[in-house]
């Protein structure tokens, strides 16, 4: 596939997501948003068997594409499912163990996978941004078996303190600190999904760690936009650029509308350096 | 302000299977979330599902709605030491106690007879007091994941007494509330009206608990009077009450709740639970479990050798109520 | 109306109880059974705007009379409900303070109106009879507002203490016990109807008090088929027979199979003295 | 065996509603369980059953099947100091608190511009922070009549320090589980379908908590795209969502959800929202208030003489997809 040389940083964050999606597994996205167009990408892609079940209680929806301009309000997001149930019941079924990955937006991560949607800058009393809150983000990432999380690599998002823990990841990162809060075993933080880089976490730290690096950017270019220090591995893989076939699902069938995948351009010259534009109208 | 612990106030004796939701929780990981079909004839399904000691959770009853073929089967296999959940439960319990397959029984409501009786008094059968509701209750604590729920019954009775339930202070309003634990049954036996060969289901009129007994459960088999398309399914979400990723074995058993009723569909026999009764009263079940199980090798043998197409046409003929079922 | 001459012992107590119900309350009772049938007769003669819910679910049936033989697993038992639920949720309306009224049958019953419906006679282990359970008339009369019982008045069934205390009444009577036991206050039971005798309960003491007796019975032949002493106030009203139109709707509408209102025959002379036949053929 | 005590782990300091199921049952015992015409007009409802200071829980929100006409009817008649429930809320909130309706918010979710980001700033309006499940699960031990329920989620987070859950040591399993305390609003205020004129309701879709918000909260308020006879709610008792004796009022409200959708019957007016949100960032909310609430008499003004007939129509032109609810 030949690999595009202009996308945006959301269109960028869509496609990775959508490349870690497997067809035998049930994922668990909010309404609208990011984590949802990744999964209908990798529905039209690779992965057409993938099930998701939606926070509004939509269980494994075929939804035919090209999908709506307002997803979050549109009766054609719910259509073909198996059952239609409600917000509680789908939070059962991720409490039972039936729904295997979250996948959500953060605001801000901390190095041990930790999100904040409430607030950021100022105190929590008298706050510079005040967020939507964490919906159901902190549900699914508590109860889901792994999370998987999508932000734009900048270092007011990677940071040492979350302004506010709304989500759980590891917590302290020490064993057990979940199980202690009253969360299931075995769940916790999986990926962590940027324009740039891709990070996993360190099986024995629980600490966030460096898997990949687009090919315009660097390990050191990549730290200098973290607070804190990520595991580094030996061995960086690549994280090959959106190609020209995912970008056109994406634009053609899965956000039409672009209203979600505007963003930040990123222009890539012959040898694969980034020439960074100025945000793209309507960018988030 | 709340207290830095809670009292214990009271607590029942009784054994009850004890909640562990993260076992649970293992369960649901390792089944397939694909789209498989999961048809299987009934034999397969017991001999896979239902082991000697499983914990078993059925719904409704052979009255109404219920497993019949299914348990029957559990006969037939001559499965041993079941632990039953009889939350509102008919003759069921009665049957598989006559073909010895039950050890203990979680008790709401039952059918009891001399078969019963005996079998407790000679300590072949140890019943566990519950009730309807509290079984219903523990099943939807197994459905959400948590290892208890609060409810403001059973306590003060003996049942609690013999029960597992336990009485606390709430925390928030300082006032006693009981506690009910969890159940997650080994397996659950679940007769649908309709259902995909994938396992998702619809269930017509009003029943005990069987959303909860199925997403409460380790397995889940589902008997069904009729496999309809899946693109029908998609076409009315609404009207799924089970999901299929919970589902493991879909058995297509027409006249599955035989002798009992599946409402909109077909009327109980009552010639037969006369017969039923009769052979209880008169210590004729050896006979009548011979006749109406171990001599047939199937459901479906069972209904061309000893119900037969007139009877069947008949109990549909007199079934004349379908609103709201199937009209 | 003219008064009967000749119906059994259940007949009796269906028509009582039916009697004590009001139009604008809500009833709960289980699947089938005594109960159901006061219900059925209630609605048929002066109270046809009584709703009820039944222990499987179903909301203000409407149901078509004359009933079916076998209601239990009779759909047109839930037939023109206004919602088909589930066993919980009625529990949960029940539990939040929407049903007004529980009936119940009972097989034993002790002076706070406790009950039994697991065994009666040796001991738990090894019980003479053993019963189906309490089903669901623990949480019905431990989370409706009031509760009726439903028995036939014999010694062995009104006894001072229960073999079995399968769901509450007042329990030990002291103010207070429901809801140190855990159940919402201002709830417990109204009346106990049997054949010849009906009972309420005294405000200050909680124990059951004499409120009526048929005619041809007395207060010393009501107490002298009670094992425990009930308040008996310095006057008791006169329980009418039943109506010749009372029995012929519940004969002819409510149970024509006859399955729950056989039982002993009371046949009264012109003085409505009591001459009582052998059991009835299927008394139970 | 348990212990005699339940440890308290830990507690959230946040300030909440405490649970009072005994003072919810009450509510309950007084209501009219007979079958009375409910219908009157929003002004009626929300005069009736929206106090100063009530605790207002509406379902879903203004984007998608909510309860628009009575929220603009709120800010009409100027209602003040309301406790939103902004379980998975939109703008509905912002809409409220321009309004200056508002003072306090149990956040799950909501959309947070300028005018929410300001009051909170400025100290005119307090949240709370809870997410979308722990609200909808409040709303489920409001609707189960029990002061609270353990779950498996919310420890561990800020969100847990800002509100009024706690941590106990489960007495089953010995492991440290959840409590959110239940949460019985004053008012629900829920948008359905389809209604007959004593309240038994329709929800067609998946759908955010209905049913809990509905059975949990003192004051039901319907408001109903369409009134239905009640012999079609008895023809199909299983399309039943909420039961007529916890509705208190019925208000015919066609294209109650505008500028938001109900899926099957029209489409959300994007241009609406768009103006909505100019409005927001331009500070020109006020106009929007004017023009859209207190220049009209009512819904029904609103749409003739604000939105207009070919929009309506268009609206539903566009909403093309109707299966699985309508069709």
């Amino acid at each position: 596939m030949s690999s595009a040389t202009s996308f945006t940083d959301n269109e960028a964050i869509i496609t990775y997501a959508a490349r870690l999606m497997e067809g035998q597994r049930l994922y668990f996205v909010a309404i609208g948003g990011p984590p949802l167009l990744a999964v209908l990408l990798a529905k039209q892609l690779h992965a057409p068997a993938i099930a998701y079940v939606v926070e509004d209680g939509t269980i494994a929806p075929e939804m035919r594409l090209p999908a709506p301009a307002f997803m979050i309000g549109a009766g054609l997001a719910s259509s073909r499912a198996v059952a239609w149930t409600d917000m509680n019941t789908v939070d059962f079924h991720a409490s039972r163990g039936y729904i295997d990955d979250g996948v959500l937006a953060a605001v801000q991560v901390d190095a041990y996978g930790n999100f904040n949607s409430t607030f950021a800058g100022g105190s929590y009393d008298r706050p510079e941004r005040r967020f939507g809150g964490p919906g159901g983000a902190t549900e699914i990432a508590a109860l889901c078996w792994r999370t998987t999380l999508m932000t734009r690599l900048q270092r007011r998002k990677f940071v040492e303190k979350l302004d506010f823990v709304s989500s759980p990841g590891f917590l302290d990162g020490s064993p057990g600190a979940r199980e202690r809060a009253g969360m299931p075993s075995g769940t916790g933080p999986y990926r962590v999904v940027t324009e740039r880089a891709l990070f996993g976490f360190d099986d024995d730290t629980r600490r966030m760690k460096l898997l990949a690096v687009a090919p315009w950017s660097s390990v050191e270019d990549v730290l200098s936009d973290m607070e804190f220090e990520p595991v580094v591995p030996a061995h960086v893989e690549t994280l090959e650029p959106p190609t020209e076939r995912e970008l056109d699902v994406l634009r053609t069938q899965v956000d039409p509308s672009g209203r979600t995948i505007a963003g930040d351009w990123i222009v890539l010259d012959d040898s694969r350096e980034a020439i960074k534009s100025a945000p793209a109208v309507g960018a988030s | 302000m709340m207290a830095d612990t809670v009292p214990m106030l009271d607590r029942g004796q009784g054994e009850f299977r004890p909640p562990d939701p993260d076992a649970a929780r293992r369960w649901a990981r390792d089944k397939d979330r694909r789209l498989v079909d999961k048809r299987i004839t009934e034999q397969a399904a017991v001999e896979r599902f239902v082991a000697d000691g499983s914990y078993v959770s059925y719904d409704t009853n052979v009255w109404r709605r219920g497993p019949s073929s299914l348990m029957r089967e559990i006969i037939r296999q001559r499965k041993r030491d079941l632990w039953l959940a009889a939350k509102f439960s008919a003759h069921d319990a009665t049957l598989l106690t006559a073909g010895g397959c039950v050890s203990k029984i979680d008790v709401g409501w039952m059918e009891v007879g001399r078969i019963i009786t005996d079998a407790v008094r000679d300590g072949r059968v140890k019943m566990y007091e519950w009730t309807n509701g509290a079984l219903a209750y523990r099943h939807l604590a197994g459905a959400l994941g948590v290892p208890f729920l609060p409810l403001r019954f059973v306590g003060g009775t003996d049942v609690f007494r013999y029960s597992g339930a336990c009485l606390i202070e709430d925390p928030y309003t300082g006032q006693p509330v009981c506690l009910v634990p969890a159940v997650n049954p080994d397996v659950a036996l679940i007769h649908v009206n309709q259902c995909d060969i994938y396992g998702n289901a619809r269930v017509f009129g009003p029943g005990l608990a069987p959303v909860e007994t199925a997403m409460a459960s380790r397995y889940v088999v589902l008997s069904t009077e009729e496999i309809i398309d899946t693109e029908e399914i998609r076409k009315h979400p609404a009207s799924t009450t089970i999901p299929y990723y919970v589902v493991d074995a879909v058995v297509h058993a027409p006249f599955g709740c035989y002798p009992g009723s599946v409402p909109g569909l077909y009327r109980a026999d009552l010639e037969h639970l006369m017969e039923f009764g009769a052979a209880q009263l008169n210590g004729a079940m050896d006979a009548y479990l011979e006749k109406w199980i171990y001599s047939v090798a199937s459901h479906t043998e069972m209904l061309e050798q000893r119900v037969g197409l007139a009877k069947m046409q008949q109990l549909q003929a007199d079934e004349t109520h379908t609103e709201g079922y199937y009209t």
